[in-house]
């Protein structure tokens, strides 16, 4: 089995059901986790920017897309990859530069892809994904197929001009592209509020005559009919929509930031609608999964981020010949 | 083999006629390219052929534009976008030079971008400072971007198509000023150009004189009043990777280079020509390397100002002979006038 | 007195009433007739992009504004130019590369500038100027001056990201400054409704919670109250404002067009409310003016003008050196 | 004259801060640079001390705030703006290249923009393709822009102070990997830097290294492992204007260039050095001059890689003895590779 089906597979597991939807939450989140802990002990270089709170959003997203739809996710993408289907190994690889990584550790954290479960190169420039995505959408519209295009990005995206350009594009041309704003509050260090003078992004959906959609990002059922239903509108040649997904990142912005300039208290409120807890108690609640369900799942998914771990630790990394190949096709070096 | 007379501008026309009929998944991207037919009409008609799906009006947003034909090209099509002037890619380098160029070794060679960005370029028409230059240096430094410049109709037919053909993206710079010339030229699979490959447009024994672009015709110029010098040209068509070897041997033979840019006496492609020459033919160059290029200044409008900007072939003409005749580089004429001054 | 006192004097004469701000109107009508004249004649190189039809947006900005009051205006800005007071020769000189034109004739059509009364050089690049308007503003915001500034752009221009981020960072930090959309229905060769999904571009001033505000650009008095207005919130504090003055030009976009892509009748039905004959009108109507007044308007005005071309072909092309100057200061070349 | 010990990072902050003292004209403009103080903590306390108007957080727009200070700095401001990591200014070039730069000329000196853009650069961190790069090739091909690079803490501040002083618009790209850097250095109106000086870091008289930023102490290293050769070393400091005298009165003393250059092989200044000195000193060489740079190859994440591709001590000292060995320019590593497969 190649490292692609793998991921597709994997993808295709969160159609079987909430549980399989749980338990990639769980993932990412201790993916994240094992992430901090490798960057701690020295085994990370760079940057990298986690998403942990945000997972209901990655996974909803995956849940609502179909394999062949493209996404244009960002630098903060390591949840987004997991849910779409990448191996834990091979987003933990490439954050640790191992050959093992699904780039052979030349891209790093800010650079994951899986082009089979429609991961496109990660963006590491703010809201250069978008039109990148828009572009994904004219294929689609170029050759008549029903496949669709997402853009994943933040709140403090939707200030640059990438953001502006695209929508007003796709909406022009009814291209078939869904714009999903992680809305988690802050751009770095900034909070919304200092750089931005309107309260939701969605309302900018009316400068392109787009609709505007805001979500609960911390409840997966909600993200997933949300993009799901955006998804439709696209492929049925009705054009653009712009969803705002509401949410938080529990860390820092990136690997030196401890966050100091958020309110006292924020962190812990938004604690009370943890993606993971939410999404458990309604399994429970439903009687889909009992609690020793729920344990077996974590032991389960902490197991298997352990042995990518290692798996990544054991990795080699890549050769030093590795700079010089695919810079240009083959024939063309 | 099939020729016929055309302008460049119409040799572009026919190229991007040419690729979207033999390949289904090359579109054509820009403002004002499909109903309107390009502001230099290199790609009139073309929408009426192929409908708006193959050739796509877009609105005034280089970036929003330019990335999506990233996007496009990263999944399966083939775009060729027209920057209208190639100064307006300043709105939205990023998009080629950081996004573009990186994908397929971002990917391991899984997500490629065959995209082709044709801009028109350079000076001489009077457009001014915000729309006259060649900015190929913008691309040059960036490994994954292929780079070619256009001096007539056969290499502007020929070099575009390539370009189209290219798994990779590449900038097609066509000087504006050229686009009028006419010429009789191959079309179809023999009046390809391959890119990479320099075309020496005239033999000599004492200098090679190196250019490219609109330069070109001016070279040949220099070289028709040069009478009692024989001089061999090499237009380089493709900037990145340049032909080194061509140029090498060429210089091994007359012993002698001088290197004719339009564009600054800094940061400009024929440093990179002079640095590899000097060092490669080291000890066996009968003269130093001279550059002739524009001043470090920006474009003036005013027709006798832009004129004196460009090197004219006379100007061409006296820096190869002085080069000859002193074996010293020439100073260049603004470096004279400060000297007056 | 110097070329710029010239200026400043022009300048102030729009104060003195109405007639000479119909005058004006009429001015800069006979200079844009003019280079045509000279381009056809071919005394004119590379482009020009006339405004003929919209001559009260430019007469309007230049009554509501102060001299100091610093404008960012585009290629389409003869008519801007000699309405914020550069004199004909200065503005046609520079059109014809000679010396007595306003940057020496080294800038050409597109490139216009007269900072003594606040003309910032004109900008050919579709955008460029509103975040330097911006800037302007935020030199009198850091000083605390009462002076704003003036961004001028076309419709086709609202798709680009620089008005997306201008118009959200002015907004933000309640900057001192209007943006002026001429929406005179084109882009180059493009009707708005091709490019652009909403009908007004000031709706689109909702996504940056700023006022929004339509006004006639055929009517010179509607279009200074509406600048006048937004100059007054943004003095007194309150932030930017996005004006869009619905207007039309007569000419094509730039001096090979012939404008073959407009709608039959567009043209003339805008010709029905030409802003000269609506100021004119208005004068005669309010008894300001009689047919005879206005009818030696015209003639003084086509006899300044005509005497500007004089000067102007007259005036020799700069000399070789002024290539080199003004790149670097003096003492940094 | 009073002397201090201070990282380069701090060195920056002090520039800064002696600057916003002096003038009540400079302003900071950048995202996250009040508030956070900066993402490399550059510009940390400033606002505290200078208040919001004069240092000034921005939203993520590149281009709307990169503009601003073009046109703050037009109507009588000096702002400077930090470019968190240079590529961003990808998306808003067009704002200092083709108007920044043009404004002087294009008002015949009536407008100006005393305009600095300070940018962290370069590798040696591991962040990946898109937050490596030097990128000074985007800035260099254009006239009214200078650009220089930082190499230690006393430039750091130095430089900076004059490029805010200068009347026209000035890149300073600072190594990041340089931050960190500790230095006994010179403050106040002593320790400023003059634009376009280079500086003699180490005399010698067998080979002349001329190198910029974070290859000044890698070419330092380089000499101490050459200890049969006597390495005079120049940081050019700036890069436009670069010092041709300094670089050529050095060269013709020691007879030997070599040039390193943090970069790729295509397209950068060491290509402008090795061009002028070959044309100048034609005949007077002892051996070609010899550029050491970067492989035409985006800049790989992981250590290892990263670590092969930039320019190491020991690479450039195998390079510098190779060409005074053989008295030819050696090939690079990746020609070697290439010749062996
Ligand atoms: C063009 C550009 N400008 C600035 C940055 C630096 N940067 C990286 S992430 C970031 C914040 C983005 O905020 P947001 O869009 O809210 O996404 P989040 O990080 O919160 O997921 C910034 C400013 C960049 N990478 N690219
Ligand atoms: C970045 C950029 N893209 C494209 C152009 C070419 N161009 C010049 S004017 C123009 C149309 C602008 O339309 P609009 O904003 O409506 O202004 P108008 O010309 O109607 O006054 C275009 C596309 C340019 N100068 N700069
Ligand atoms: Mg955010
Ligand atoms: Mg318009």
């Amino acid at each position: 089995m190649s490292a692609d089906d793998v991921s597709l597979k994997r993808r295709q597991a969160l159609q079987d059901g909430p549980v399989q939807r749980l338990e990639r939450m769980m993932e990412i989140r201790r993916v994240e986790e094992s992430v901090l802990e490798l960057f701690n002990d020295g085994y990370v270089r760079g940057s990298t920017h986690l998403a942990i709170g945000q997972e209901a959003v990655a996974v909803g997203l995956a849940a609502a897309a179909r394999p062949t739809d493209m996404v244009a996710c960002t630098y903060r993408g390591h949840g987004t990859a997991l849910a779409l289907g990448l191996p834990p190994e091979a987003v933990i690889g490439e954050i640790c530069g191992r050959q093992v990584g699904c780039t052979d550790g030349l891209g790093g954290s800010m650079h994951l892809v899986e082009p089979d479960v429609g991961l496109l190169p990660t963006f590491a420039i703010v809201g250069a994904g978008i039109p990148v995505a828009t572009g994904a959408a004219l294929t689609a519209w170029v050759r008549g197929t029903d496949d669709a295009a997402v853009a994943v990005f933040g709140d403090g995206t939707a200030n640059i001009g990438a953001f502006h350009e695209s929508l007003n594009m796709a909406a022009t041309m009814k291209l078939p592209v869904v714009f999903l704003c992680e809305n988690n509050l802050y751009g770095e260090y900034s909070r919304i509020d200092r750089t931005t003078p309107v309260a939701d992004i969605a309302d900018r959906a009316a400068a392109y005559a787009m609709p505007g959609v805001v979500v609960d990002g911390q409840d997966v059922d909600a993200v997933t009919a949300a993009i799901g239903e955006a998804l439709a509108r696209a492929r049925a040649g009705e054009g653009p929509t712009l969803v705002e997904a509401k949410t938080y990142r529990y860390s820092g912005h990136s690997r030196t930031d401890a966050g100091a300039y958020r309110p006292d208290g924020e962190l812990d409120q938004w604690k009370q609608r943890d993606p993971i807890e939410l999404g458990t108690a309604r399994l429970l609640e439903s009687g889909i999964a009992t609690q020793e369900d729920v344990a077996a799942l974590e032991a389960s998914v902490a197991e298997r981020v352990q042995a990518a771990v290692d798996i990544v630790l054991a990795s080699p990394h890549p050769d030093e010949t590795e700079i010089l190949r695919h810079v240009l096709a083959p024939a063309n070096r | 083999m099939t020729t016929t007379r055309l302008r460049v501008r119409q040799a572009v026309l026919q190229a991007l006629h040419d690729e979207l009929e033999s390949d289904p998944d090359v579109v054509l991207i820009g403002e004002d390219i499909a109903a309107a037919g390009g502001v230099f009409k290199a790609t009139e008609g073309l929408v009426d052929t192929f409908g708006p799906k193959r050739v796509i009006d877009t609105p005034i947003s280089e970036m929003g534009f330019l990335g999506a034909a990233v996007g496009a090209a990263a999944t399966g099509l083939k775009p060729v976008v027209e920057m209208m002037f190639i100064e307006f890619i300043g709105v939205a380098l990023d998009q080629l030079t950081t996004q573009a160029a990186r994908f397929r070794y971002l990917s391991r060679g899984r997500v490629t971008v065959p995209l082709v960005v044709r801009g028109s370029a350079g000076a001489g028409l009077g457009f001014g400072a915000q729309h006259s230059q060649m900015l190929d240096h913008w691309f040059r430094g960036n490994a994954g971007l292929k780079v070619c410049v256009v001096s007539n109709a056969q290499n502007a037919y020929g070099l575009l198509r390539s370009a189209i053909r290219d798994p990779d993206p590449v900038v097609v710079l066509e000087p504006r000023v050229l686009y009028g010339e006419r010429q009789e030229l191959v079309v179809g699979e023999e009046g390809i150009v391959p890119l990479g490959k320099a075309r020496t447009v005239r033999e000599g024994g004492d200098v090679t004189v190196v250019t490219a672009g609109a330069m070109v015709p001016v070279v040949e110029q220099a070289a028709a009043l040069m009478s009692d010098t024989s001089v061999e040209i090499v237009d380089l068509q493709t900037l990145v990777p340049w032909d080194t070897d061509t140029v090498v041997a060429s210089t091994a033979s007359t012993g002698r280079l001088v290197v004719v840019e339009e564009g600054p006496w800094t940061g400009g492609w024929s440093n990179d020509v002079a640095a590899h020459v000097s060092s490669e033919l080291f000890g066996r160059l009968r003269a130093p390397v001279a550059r002739v290029t524009c001043p470090d200044a920006p474009i003036p409008h005013s027709g006798p100002l832009e004129a004196r900007y460009l090197p004219s072939p006379e100007y061409v003409a006296e820096q190869t002979t002085r080069l000859i005749t002193t074996g010293r580089a020439p100073l260049p004429w603004w470096a004279e006038e400060e000297k007056v001054q």
